[in-house]
């Protein structure tokens, strides 16, 4: 980022919500640096055998589409049409009412009026009524129906991929209209003409190959656990075992790739690991299926399918009995609502019962997989756990939930259960903001790319205006929550809006608190950082030191 | 239909009156201009004049109540909580409570009080009706009712001083004994009292009860006519009427 | 077809409900035959022309409703008659259509109308 | 410019009706083959169009949860925001049919400086629709006094509740006011906000016209001297339901022009955004139970597709897993 980057006072005052041209019907696209995202890279679509791979930059005129582009595209409307009902519905009932326009998180930061959902939709809808219905044949622009032509596919390009299927807009929908299908459709229509995005396609190919999204090699996975290991040694005085690809484990865990690779997802692993060892279950990662996060769901149904498979296949090889699912947005929007549909049934599998307290997970007993909130939540209701809540008093939490377990899942109340147990000071965020109307990070759906700067702060400006309300007014100073890309997004989106704020997971916090048996006494928490009584001490000490120098 | 509009109105009076309460007690309160005479010339002023001494002759008597109720419809509900009254009786002291003494006439006295609507000149009911449903007849001084209109808010039962106005609590039609076609009865939820008799005037007759009194002892006729019974008779008689220190000035007059 | 047992379903319960005339007419046998009204006894002619009667009969009781309660004025100069008459239901509308139920509730019931005038008004019919 | 483009519209159908009725005489077209082909093209559109709906699949369930989830007993369940059951999402639907649950949540963001978001609660969008909708139904239930003989027994009931304060003769229905001034409303927010101006199409202010239209219409019939005679139009509705039909003589142009209107919006209905009507039951966000992880959905279309089985992954891999001792399943 050597250029020189907009100004949040700038961003914002020019920020207006009033559309300028008449209509929204002349494609008109403006690739301004800092809203757009890098082609994918020829190489990776040939590893996936995606269609039409070559070098492309949406800022080039000629886009090298194949010459029947358009049949290809309209032809794969008409499939995807029959394939799903919501998108047939969604092109038929909106009555563009409004009620979802000042409900992205992209139209209130940026003001573009194609980013408010119901137009984000027409891009395609307008397409579909053109070539698929009859009053679009005659009645044309009256009707809202035009042309597809490239300029139309660039607008396509343009807003398609400034949508983060977050699905705030499908709650206030009378109809329950959900951007998040339209977008997924029109992304792979696009797909089918080789028009993607480096960071959905890059991370698919490495994900597909390797088994995570950033390449990490079956060795390379294992380092990283063991450096794990050994950390959470240093901070605990505990070696914790961390088995990798062990046949007849009980439960095979799964986590988002970031949390072993990334900071401050870090911290979560060091939280999971001290877990599980406090409680001795008795499970197994692995390294072929060592991403939990699914970039397919950014690309196509079917590279969807393709990632999830791991997930069972390795189940099933590994012999567990069952699955259970680290803190992660999208990857729970693919288990929850896709992966038995997918790749199921998990017939070999058990119903999921907690070993440690007996629960048995009802809700799960299909799909077999458990995510770790409820997990823990309900290790800690069952007071299996110990906990020092006082050693995350330097923190002030607030809540984020990601868009994807609290609008395609319900998962509301469980993390907020944990974080309760774990730490003294709790604020939540502005009603409207939260659990169901959470807004999006700004970055999800494979756009948290650096070349995106512009726009994610623009998408995010929602999220990091009301975190900057309980900064400002209670004290927060760390904002906590269960998504990959979220804590990956979140800190530079928190740096340039509301600096002061950390972003952390609550596994992290859990793990601070966590009161290991044998343990040594801590000072620090998993980052380091002094403990809130240990602070004064330390500072005197290094006082002392300089005052001798 | 369970409910109707006057239904829906019965029940949502009570609450409407603990709020208006204080509006119509203002009305009551509230500084009463001077009986402007001027302001009528040339028009009616139609009044009563009820002989006491006369009225209280044949005890007992009952005919110009009966008159009334059979010629106006008036439902006989046997309960006194939903009693309609046009015309009633009622004891000296009732009707006259702050001009007693204990050593008043007694053929004033013993006998009940011929009561009915006074037909103010200053009405304190017409002043709080919010559809105009009751209201002062200019040309003749009748304080009217157009039950087409009532919605049965009672604001006015609440500002009679008199107690001169009765609520239908219950749908009259069954409890009318005699039913007079040529007359409407009231349904459910709408407030009623005497007219004068308007609808008899209309066709030149005498009130019902006037006619129906064989003693003499009412008296109908225009006050502003020197010549009519009532101004003869109060010119001759001492007379007084029900709580003149309200300022409604009541046009009943009762001759002792 | 998807969900096919629901849909056909929702349709079935659609057409039931969009066809409810066309049932109801078939199952009742009744196609509404036009009320047959009882003759005035007195004379040809009403106070106004008899179409336009049919067409504003309420909306002329409302005015003489009016006019009578609230101005006094009690009488009607009818110009088909050339006369005057009482602007009254009772005494002048039903003292030509003597009978409400033969007159009157034969189109009001035709129409599903239920005029609330004989909530207050008496048919002296049925009282006499 | 839309806006104009649909007021042109309706000014041709008015011209239409009223020449083709008051000029050409065509009284039986429009008083008996246009209703009819209306209500047919209606009846068969509509089942036309869901059934082209439920012929497409639906793959995946796909809830929009707006409540918490059904998960550990001690946690409260949102039953109808997250629905886990059938009745649950019949609760949902109900709620959302009836009431209409999602449009009562709606919020209106504003930019303030600072910046500093802030959300308040914007609930005139949901009145206004709820109030059309509902007195658009009762309209049409009212109505059912001329097309069913003896007219059903929910019409005397919805006509004295509609005609409840007794003002004028023939009543007036609150429903009147309330539908003009809904439509008003709806109208007038679509031109007054430039969000709303800018997406919203001739096709969206054509609806909303025509319904106007049909209001006002039947309003002027009711209440003023261009009224027309509601014997004449009962025969000939009961003569079109029990299809003998006969168009009285002395029906007059309001009715025809209410008439065409109607046929109008029945003939169009099937082939525009009103069909949200029936689309809304079939909306795949909000009529499946948030159970996925219970109940397992099965894809009609689901296809094989290339994976990366973990006996490729671990050829590729086995030296550098061998190397870092990680266990293997063949060693060569």
């Amino acid at each position: 980022m050597a250029e020189k980057m907009i100004t949040p006072e700038e961003l914002a005052g020019g920020i207006d919500y009033k559309p300028k041209k008449k209509t929204w019907l002349d494609p008109t696209v403006e690739f301004k640096k800092g809203t757009w995202n890098y082609a994918a890279p020829p190489q990776n679509l040939e590893y996936l055998d995606l269609p039409n791979p070559r070098k492309w930059s949406p800022i080039d005129e000629d886009w090298k589409l194949p010459d029947n582009w358009k049949e290809i595209i309209l032809e794969g409307l008409r499939v995807r049409i029959k394939r799903f009902r919501s998108l047939q519905l969604f092109m038929d009932i909106c009555v563009r009412c409004g009620a979802c326009a000042d409900k992205c998180h992209f139209f209130i930061g940026s003001g573009d009026p194609k980013n408010m959902p119901v137009l984000r939709a027409e891009l395609l809808r307008s397409v579909y009524r053109k070539d698929f219905t009859t009053a679009g044949k005659i009645m044309g622009k009256m009707v809202g129906a035009r042309e597809l032509t490239v300029d139309v596919l660039k607008e396509w390009f343009y807003y398609f991929y400034q949508c983060t299927e977050c699905r705030r807009c499908s709650v206030f929908c009378p109809y329950g209209i959900d951007t998040a299908e339209i977008t997924m459709i029109a992304r792979e229509l696009m797909n089918l003409v080789g028009i993607n995005i480096e960071w959905i396609c890059t991370p698919a190919a490495n994900c597909f190959r390797t088994g995570n999204h950033l390449g990490i090699q079956p060795h390379g996975f294992a380092d990283s656990i063991e450096f794990a290991v050994d950390e959470l040694e240093e901070l605990t005085g505990i070696k914790v075992d961390a088995p990798i690809n062990k046949k007849g484990a009980e439960i095979l865990f799964v986590a988002p790739s970031a949390d072993y690779f990334a900071s401050p997802h870090y911290y979560t692993l060091l939280g999971y690991l001290a877990l599980f060892h406090e409680i001795g279950l008795d499970y197994t990662w692995s390294a072929y299926a060592s991403e939990g996060g699914n970039f397919g769901l950014f690309h196509s149904h079917e590279m969807m399918k393709r990632l999830n498979a791991k997930i069972y296949a390795e189940a099933k090889r590994l012999g567990v009995k069952w699955i259970l699912g680290g803190e992660c947005g999208h990857m729970w929007r693919v288990i929850h609502q896709y992966m038995d549909t997918l790749n199921g049934p998990a017939d070999f599998l058990e119903e999921p019962v907690s070993p440690i307290t007996g629960t048995k997970f009802e809700n799960a007993k299909n799909t077999k997989m458990v995510h770790i909130m409820e997990f823990t939540s309900d290790l800690i209701r069952n007071n299996k756990l110990k906990l020092d809540k006082s050693r995350n008093d330097h923190w002030h939490p607030t809540f984020h939930d990601s868009c994807n377990p609290s609008r395609g899942m319900g998962l509301i109340e469980e993390p907020r259960y944990v974080i309760r147990a774990c730490c003294n000071q709790f604020t939540e965020m502005p009603e409207n903001t939260i659990k169901e109307q959470t807004f999006c990070c700004g970055s999800g759906a494979g756009l948290g790319t650096d070349e995106n700067m512009e726009m994610r702060f623009r998408g995010g400006l929602p999220r990091a205006n009301a975190t900057k309300f309980v900064h400002d007014c209670d004290g927060v100073n760390i904002l906590l929550c269960i998504c990959a890309i979220d804590k990956a997004t979140l800190p530079p989106l928190l740096e340039y809006w509301v600096p002061g704020v950390e972003v952390g997971g609550i596994h992290e916090m859990l793990g601070n608190a966590l009161i290991m048996k044998g343990e040594k006494e801590r000072t620090t928490d998993l980052r380091g950082e002094p403990l809130a009584g240990v602070e004064s001490e330390e500072e005197k000490t290094e006082e002392e030191v300089s005052e001798d120098a | 239909m369970g409910i109707d509009r006057r239904g829906f109105m019965k029940i949502s009076g009570l609450t409407i009156l603990g709020i208006a309460g204080g509006a119509s007690i203002d009305g009551l309160a509230s500084p009463q201009t001077p009986h402007d005479k001027a302001g009528r010339a040339g028009e009616k002023r139609l009044a009563m004049v009820v002989d006491l001494k006369k009225c209280h002759s044949q005890e007992g008597c009952k005919d110009c109540v009966t008159a009334c109720h059979l010629y106006h419809n008036v439902p006989d509900f046997d309960n006194r909580k939903d009693e309609i009254k046009w015309i009633w009786k009622d004891s000296f002291h009732h009707a006259f409570h702050s001009m007693e003494h204990e050593h008043l006439e007694e053929s004033i006295t013993k006998g009940p009080t011929l009561l009915l609507c006074n037909h103010c000149d200053n009405p304190p009911c017409t002043r709080v009706c919010p559809t105009k449903a009751t209201w002062k007849r200019e040309e003749d001084g009748i304080v009217m009712m157009d039950w087409h209109r009532c919605i049965g808010c009672r604001y006015c039962v609440v500002a009679c001083p008199y107690g001169s106005r009765s609520f239908n609590w219950r749908d009259p039609r069954p409890h009318i004994k005699d039913v007079n076609p040529d007359f409407p009865t009231r349904t459910r939820g709408v407030v009623e009292k005497c007219t004068f008799c308007e609808l008899r005037l209309a066709k030149g007759q005498k009130p019902a009860c006037v006619e129906a009194c064989k003693e003499g002892a009412l008296l109908f006729g225009d006050l502003e006519d020197p010549e009519s019974d009532v101004r003869k008779a109060l010119d001759g008689r001492f007379s007084i009427r029900r709580k003149p220190e309200l300022g409604t000035e009541p046009e009943v007059y009762y001759l002792v | 077809m998807h969900n096919t047992g629901k849909v056909i379903i929702g349709l079935l319960i659609f057409l039931v409900i969009a066809a409810f005339p066309i049932w109801y007419a078939v199952a009742g046998g009744k196609t509404g035959d036009l009320p047959e009204l009882e003759k005035a006894v007195k004379g040809e002619n009403c106070v106004i022309d008899s179409v336009e009667m049919r067409e504003i009969h309420m909306a002329l009781l409302d005015e003489w409703r009016d006019e009578v309660v609230r101005e006094d004025d009690r009488w009607y100069k009818s110009m088909t008659l050339d006369s005057t008459i009482e602007k009254s239901l009772t005494r002048s509308c039903l003292g030509c259509h003597t009978s409400k139920a033969d007159f009157c509730d034969r189109c009001h019931n035709y129409l599903a109308v239920s005029p609330y005038c004989w909530d207050c008004h008496v048919d002296p019919k049925e009282f006499k | 410019m839309s806006a104009l483009f649909a007021l042109l519209m309706i000014i041709i159908l008015l011209l239409i009706s009223i020449i083709g009725t008051e000029v050409l005489g065509l009284n039986y077209v429009f008083g008996v083959i246009i209703p009819y082909a209306a209500i047919a093209l209606f009846l068969v559109g509509f089942v036309y169009r869901i059934i082209r709906w439920a012929n497409s699949a639906v793959p995946f369930k796909i809830t929009t949860t707006c409540g918490q989830q059904k998960s550990h007993p001690w946690i409260k369940h949102s039953s109808l925001e997250a629905p886990h059951s059938t009745w649950g999402v019949i609760g949902r639907m109900a709620l959302e049919v009836l009431f209409f649950r999602s449009l009562f949540r709606n919020t209106k963001a504003d930019l303030k400086e600072g910046p500093r978001l802030v959300y308040g609660p914007s609930k005139w969008l949901w009145a206004a629709g709820l109030v059309f909708h509902w007195s658009f139904l009762i309209i049409l239930l009212r109505h059912f006094r001329f097309f069913a003989e003896p007219a059903p027994f929910f019409v005397s009931g919805l006509q004295s509740l509609d005609g409840f304060f007794q003002i004028g003769l023939p009543i007036f229905y609150i429903t009147s006011v309330a539908i003009v001034a809904a439509l008003a409303f709806l109208f007038v927010r679509r031109l007054n906000d430039p969000k709303l101006r800018y997406i919203s199409l001739g096709s969206d202010y054509f609806a909303l016209f025509l319904i106007l239209s049909i209001a006002i219409s039947g309003i002027l019939m009711r209440h003023t001297g261009l009224r027309a005679d509601i014997v004449d139009v009962k025969q000939l509705a009961m003569g079109l339901v029990s299809f003998h039909p006969n168009v009285p003589e002395s029906i007059g142009v309001m009715f025809f022009i209410h008439l065409f209107f109607v046929s109008v919006l029945f003939g169009y209905f099937p082939f525009s955004k009103l069909m949200h009507m029936g689309g809304i039951f079939m909306s795949p966000t909000r009529n499946m139970a948030n159970n996925n992880r219970e109940k397992r959905h099965v894809n009609p279309w689901d296809y094989p597709v290339k994976t990366h089985t973990y006996e490729e992954w671990e050829d590729e891999f086995r030296d550098v897993m061998k190397a870092a001792g990680m266990p293997l399943e063949k060693e060569k």
